[in-house]
């Protein structure tokens, strides 16, 4: 008989992959622990550090929106070790195909989150440099940047930067996605894509469990990380509230992808603890219970566990980040008050490298309507 | 049975689009509602608000994160001899869903000979000054209003979200169904027991008037009357026409008012080329023109991307640039 | 270590599920011989029947093309049994939805061929009554109508008409579509849907190996039917040259269905052995012995020599078979020839359910403009 | 190095673009060609005949079957510095890869403050008059040229189509290139190795005349000039316009012509409502309203879906519809 088994009775779950228990206890792993081998007590600090900052700039941001300074944020809250994790993994040469809600990412690649600011208070669509950080500009619609990731790949592969064996040149890309996009058209065509040429591409979903209002079960009945058998390419399920976890695990993906092996999907099982929007109430459908359950595996108080258990940090050293983090507060509330708005001529700048015609005619009727105001007012 | 308002109530948008989906619901166990997020959490702006709590899910449906399979499976369903009302969550959202609605929900009923019907109705909250990211304040209602076999339409108040919302899904050819978000938190009262003072498919005389002539529709149509009000202090009288069906156009108002007054302003949100206004002032022009003293003058969205909120009231037009153009028609 | 296997180092196949070898032979199957133990010597030859009905409405259908009759034919040669075998097991309250090319699944479910032939005649866009026939409109666009038998999968559904055991109320769908539809979009929504939903839905793919021109390594990495486990439901390979093996397997994927277990992939490995319609050069793109490979496996051919092996015909029933054959060509090219072109102004019908004021008056220029000819010759 | 064609030489559309497309990849290694079928077939038409032979399956790719993946894909190209040349197969199958077209590849310049750029050019064969199936006759450029951010074009002779074609590759902006594929067959001279004598943008008078103006553009050029020969016959000079860019559109010498003339006729096979005629209705009324001596005529396919094959050509703008209208305008 050769029908497959279905979701009723399908062989018993894989272990997630995870190396760091919630009370912040060192799991041992044949497999991964090689993997993550080189890092260091410095690096382990300076990781927490990225949690921790990657968090204030979150909740910094929620508090702007609150008091009108942002038209929307999206938070990461709960999700800062599946970012930190796998955005530690890239290499310089690597590219980041991001979502709306990878701010910890984006400041692991070194853009200013005062950019990203600056987009959810409406004053720009993304102005750091894509080209520079190799961290794209988020994508709101849902997916879609998928197959961008994997053009890219396929452009990273037509240049053969990949599989050559030197590690300051082979190149991969990482897309990251939620678990809502998966079932987009598009991600499916990333996958069909990536699979079909090879394409050095992770794609590395986050799973937090909600699309908006919809739970997992309403994209899928199969855990996620099983769709990419079907495609061809590996899948593998990551604590994502593991940091040390989902730095091995992306480190594996992307070295594969880099070494000319093809994509990976990476899904990386974790919580949205916040609202998913600074718009949404979540109370409206789910659970406090569930909530509660997943505030005891948070992902910074794990490390800092580990940490302490393993003497990595003492109590300066986390007053020292602390610290760091309320300065990096200040700064940005002061420069996001400070962003200049757009003027209103500006939106005639680029919608082509030269301008048309047609869009001088407007900016300069669009001028001689504003300037009307100023006659009338000057009279 | 469910808790149907009744009487006359004062309503916002929203709880009249509310209003008019439970009625119908309630009216013919055939209608379906489905969507991203319309079920437990009612919707992102709770137009669906308590449905699934009183219908249940299986005529209430949180659907998977996907337009098309969204637009697809209401195909499939409305095949099946119900009635769906689907819900697209924002304008910029609906185009993984385009294909669907034109290459498939447009023609099946041209393409079967007629044996076939859809009678879907594609929710979608549209236009622009809500402060929003991309994606969440465009005017796509061209792109539907050019392809046959779909019908258009848009509300502009409280009144009419009630009404047309019913007579949409009670219509058996597919309708996209924009409503205009900006103006989704404004009251007016509402009838729920009477009956509509007017088809699906025609304008409204929003405003008589004598000077000239402001057709608009959907968010526009209170920036309009506004400018009316202006331009009344003034001591010029504006006529404005609620367009409310984008396909198929009813112009009959618009030639009637302006035989009479000579000039028309035709404004919209959407992108000015190629935008509703510009098959408004060719067929005006077409039908009349000896009556015309002006050109039609058009006051649009520029034909830019939607720019960024802090910029998007530049963008978009208002009371000032209305009365602009009406000045211009002057000019001639 | 929980990274799945990739496409290199999976598990051996399982095996095409085969009940007729390409020389006829029965072999027997622990499992799937209960779901054809009702098939009698008449089944057999009803379904030899359909299998050579349909293969002749193809050859007449191009032919007709090459005289001009159609303005395009797309043959279903080599996938008669995927059709007939699949066909044969829908019950009357079952539905169809398939692509362009299931003629003989048509001809299964009494739509009347001439129909077909008018769709590609020009003469209009599919004249048969899906109501009645339960065979849906031919669907072009590729792998569009995955989605509309999952809807319609899903009305089945609400209307209570599956799981009842009712073997005469409880009802399925049954989609076809391509292996070069399994990269769109659509196709993969459609799987979600109905995994999600529990749709009474099965996916018929009749991977014929070519999309065009373009070979199944362009469209997949690993076999299709694998594809079903990562959205949480059974996919199964078939062999789809054996009529008796796609009976049995789709007969049980749609029970399955009925039931309310869910939906199904079915991959028909089969081989289109025509080009992809007549305007199509295959010699472009594919070697000829491929051709020949699979001709050895005609699906035609290994029915006809059970058919002997097993005395279930003799060479007057086999007479009579292609007799009838003739005279069905026959009826079809002078029923092709007699179809009458519609009149100009029947494309304003049936755009809206009402006519709109537009359309009158569009109706009425075009009117006009034919009668002010008239008037001209008149003269 | 491949066989680069020169001299001049007497080509159709498809060898026309053809050639256009070996010299872009000759010149410029970062150019590449995909789509579905563009391989070894050389696509449906053969317009990529022989380019993946002579350039490679890494330059010349045959995608998986998907239209969303094709574009999203070469956004991805274009952003690592490729200028990916993408095929869709039929104008009816764009529409699954409409989302990122309008969504994706028209912004990202703008979203980016400029720092972006994606030079793709979306090849699209459209229109009728080919006997074919649903889906295969359609002339969606409407939907794209109300887009901004995307540049839409189309060609109508070998001359135009083997330089467009070049110049679309070469410009920084996305491009929407429309081939008209019912006259991809129709041949003329061209050299190969002159210069183009016009700007990508700009139209074209493809006969100079007196009387009235006629503006078409890609499949209907030739139509309008086979009016206005007729009309010539019987007396009448036509202008015709060949309006080649439909985003930006440039009406310049409409504009002059009508200045001359007072008459407008505008030919499209696309539906009526909201096609590019109206637009161009719309500019030539607002730019020319006291040269005008009657209304812009249009003269397009009808608001209904492309109908059967057998009906097409009653659907079709052809030389008759064309002169009617032309005498329509004489009548006011
Ligand atoms: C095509 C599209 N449809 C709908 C939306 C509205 N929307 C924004 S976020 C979201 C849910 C996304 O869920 P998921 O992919 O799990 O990501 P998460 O927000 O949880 O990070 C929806 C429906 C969108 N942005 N794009
Ligand atoms: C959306 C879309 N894109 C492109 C096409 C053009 N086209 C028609 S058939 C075909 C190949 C289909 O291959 P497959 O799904 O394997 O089905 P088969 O023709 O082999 O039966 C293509 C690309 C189409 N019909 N629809
Ligand atoms: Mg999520
Ligand atoms: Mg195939």
């Amino acid at each position: 008989m050769t029908v497959e088994t279905a979701a009723g009775d399908t062989p018993p779950e894989p272990e997630l992959v995870q190396l760091l228990t919630p009370e912040g206890q060192r799991v041992p792993s044949e497999h991964y622990d090689p993997l993550i081998a080189d890092i260091t007590g410095d690096d382990v600090r300076s990781m927490y550090r990225d949690l921790v900052l990657g968090r204030r700039v979150d909740s910094e941001a929620v508090a702007l929106q609150r008091q009108g300074e942002l038209g929307l944020w999206a938070s990461l809250l709960g999700q800062e070790a599946a970012q930190v994790g796998s955005a530690r993994a890239l290499r310089p040469q690597d590219h980041v195909f991001p979502t709306y809600r990878e701010h910890a990412v984006a400041l692991c690649r070194g853009v200013d989150p005062v950019k990203l600011l600056a987009l959810f208070r409406g004053v720009d669509q993304g102005s750091w440099d894509a080209v520079e950080t190799h961290f794209h500009l988020y994508t709101i619609v849902i997916g879609a940047q998928t197959l961008h990731a994997t053009g890219y790949a396929m452009g990273i592969q037509r240049d053969g930067a990949i599989g050559t064996g030197d590690p300051d040149r082979d190149a991969a890309v990482i897309a990251y996605f939620g678990d809502g996009a998966t079932s987009q058209g598009d991600v499916n065509e990333a996958f069909i894509w990536a699979s079909v040429t090879n394409a050095p591409v992770v794609f590395f979903c986050q799973n937090n469990q909600w699309a908006i209002s919809e739970p997992l079960e309403r994209q899928t009945r199969v855990p996620l990380y099983r769709r990419a058998a079907g495609f061809g390419f590996p899948g593998v399920r990551v604590d994502g509230n593991d940091v040390l976890a989902c730095l091995a695990v992306t480190r594996e993906a992307l070295q594969r992808a880099r070494d000319g092996e093809g994509p990976t999907l990476v899904e990386a099982f974790t919580y949205r603890m916040g609202a998913h929007t600074t718009t949404d109430d979540p109370t409206r459908y789910r659970l406090n219970a569930e909530l509660e359950h997943w505030k005891l595996k948070d992902p910074i108080e794990r490390v800092k566990a580990f940490m302490v258990r393993g003497d990595l940090a003492d109590q300066a050293f986390f007053d020292g980040v602390e610290e760091e983090a309320d300065e990096l507060a200040v700064h940005l509330r002061a420069a996001c008050r400070a962003l200049p708005d757009p003027t209103p001529t500006s939106i005639f700048d680029h919608v082509y490298v030269e301008p048309t015609p047609d869009l001088v005619a407007q900016r300069e009727s669009m001028t001689a309507h504003l300037d009307s105001f100023e006659e009338e007012a000057a009279r | 049975m469910t808790d149907q308002p009744t009487g006359v109530q004062k309503l916002n948008i929203i709880k009249a689009i509310n209003a008019g989906l439970r009625r119908s619901m309630e009216n013919d166990a055939k209608v379906l509602v489905m969507g991203e997020d319309v079920g437990k959490l009612g919707g992102v702006f709770r137009v669906t608000d308590g449905l699934q709590k009183d219908f249940g899910e299986d005529r209430v449906i949180d659907t998977p994160l996907a337009e098309s399979g969204i637009i697809g499976t209401a195909v499939g369903l409305a095949l099946r001899g119900y009635r769906p009302v689907c819900e697209i969550q924002f304008d910029g959202f609906v185009f993984p869903g385009y294909d669907q609605i034109v290459s498939q929900v447009a023609k099946m009923h041209f393409r079967s000979g007629g044996r076939l019907r859809l009678p879907i109705v594609i929710r979608i909250p549209y236009g622009g000054s809500i402060g929003a990211v991309e994606h969440h304040s465009e005017s796509p209602e061209a792109t539907f209003a050019h392809i046959p076999g779909l019908k258009v339409v848009t509300c502009s108040n409280p009144l009419d979200a009630y009404w047309m919302i019913q007579q949409a899904i009670r219509l058996d050819d597919p309708v996209v169904f924009f409503e205009p978000k900006r103006r989704y938190y404004e009251k007016a009262e509402v009838d729920l027991d009477g009956e509509p003072d007017l088809p699906l498919e025609s304008a409204r005389v929003a405003l008589p008037g004598t000077d000239a002539t402001v057709a608009a529709y959907g968010p526009m149509v209170k920036t309009c009357l506004d400018a009316a009000a202006a331009a009344a202090d003034d001591g010029r009288s504006l006529e404005v026409i609620d367009l409310r069906s984008l396909s198929p156009l009813d112009l009959r108002a618009v030639y009637d008012s302006v035989r009479r007054t000579g000039r028309l302003v035709m404004v919209h949100e959407a992108h000015r080329t190629l935008g509703v206004g510009a098959e408004v002032a060719a067929r005006v022009t077409e039908q009349c023109f000896y009556s015309l003293e002006a050109p039609v003058q058009r006051v649009t969205g520029y034909d830019t991307p939607y720019p960024p909120a802090r910029v998007e009231e530049e963008y978009l037009p208002d009371l000032d640039r209305v009365l602009d153009a009406v000045d211009r028609t002057f000019a001639y």
